[in-house]
């Protein structure tokens, strides 16, 4: 599975995007996970109202599954426009 | 109809230049009214040395056509256009442009503020300011996402 | 903050080239937010040879600032435009045009709305189209005139 | 005083404006004086739910006074933008 991270997600984790193994069923556990291996990635994930996810680019859940789910993509509320 | 002119683009553009592409296209689609937005870099506390605008180019042009589509089926529209800009721009420089067509001057309106309202909190741009203070990521603003709900 | 541009002439114009002299001085001014909407003759029954527009020279100007410093009261705009033709057009070109810039989005949208609202039903302006079955006066929606009370 | 006529009020009156004496003290008073003078009068003015009024350049009403005014104008309702 295909994980990015974009704006100041990305900033802290201190990478674009990286190959993950996992076997999350939901965007939540998949969130656990990466938080759990080191402290840059607990730090990017511990706020996680201030965090928005999309599944194959698509805006979703937390609680959403992860069954097909080929690039899940976190970042923070958009400020385009 | 025409579908929707979607571009996502680093290049700088001439919203005037567009305006002018834009209107005959809505003449000739029976349009009577265009409305057009366009945003700029604007240098709110002062010392603002450059906007820097990140994306998400997979999803970017997916979710403007989307908000596009969405837009075309609640109004009677002519063409519609959206063109937004990433990557590093200064302060007074546009950012990004709306412009819609219709028969009807309220459904123009109505249908370029909710392509902005949507893109606003709904298309995956993110900005940083760079200041003499240093850089920092643009806080979406409460209100930005509480604009959606006027069109339910 | 600059007064309003105000333009009432026979001579076509172009909304681009308008739009293109306009976005600098909204940047100037602070704006981030540029809206502007224009009218173009649209050939409604089909058959429209063309359009001629009657006005009131003394009073049309003094109806449009009237209107503008209105807007400027009521929303914190920078600059502001309204260019409206009379005489003789063909479809498909721009009668008349306006533009606002703000700091705020939802403020440029309001105002330039609230400019069409009331340009639609108190500025001196009489629409006469031509078709192959003769002349006939535009008559006035009663939507127009209603429109207005949006903004009590 | 000088009268002016715009659209069809023009069209049907014949003329693009004309001075008036009149001893009229509001709109409706004049009103009443030039549709007694001809037809032509009379058809521009038979439905003045149809007709606005400017005194000195200024929308108004009916029965406003016409003290010290210098110039009105009879219109339709307005079709501009």
């Amino acid at each position: 599975m295909q994980i990015l991270y974009f704006a100041w997600i990305r900033e802290r984790i201190g990478l674009p995007k990286e190959q993950v193994r996992t076997d999350a069923t939901t965007v939540n556990e998949l969130v656990a996970e990466l938080a759990a291996r080191e402290e840059r990635y607990a730090l990017a994930f511990s706020d996680l109202k201030a965090i928005r996810v999309a599944l194959d680019q698509e805006l979703s859940d937390f609680d959403a599954p992860l069954d097909g789910v080929r690039e899940v993509a976190f970042f923070p509320p958009m400020t385009g426009g | 109809m025409a579908s929707p002119d979607i571009r996502v683009q680093e290049a700088a553009f001439d919203p005037g230049a567009e305006l002018s592409a834009f209107t005959p296209l809505a003449a000739q689609a029976g349009a009577g009214a265009v409305v057009s937005f366009t945003g700029l870099v604007r240098d709110l506390a002062g010392g603002l040395s450059r906007m820097e605008i990140e994306h998400y180019p997979g999803m970017t042009e997916k979710a403007l056509r989307k908000i596009a589509e969405e837009a075309t089926t609640r109004w009677e529209l002519g063409p519609v256009l959206i063109l937004h800009r990433y990557g590093a721009m200064a302060p007074e420089e546009p950012i990004m442009m709306v412009a819609t067509a219709s028969p009807r001057r309220r459904a123009a309106f109505e249908a370029a503020d909710f392509l902005m309202d949507f893109l606003k909190s709904r298309a995956p741009f993110w900005k940083k300011e760079s200041t003499d203070a240093g850089e920092s990521w643009v806080e979406a603003k409460p209100e930005d996402e509480d604009a959606l709900s006027r069109w339910r």
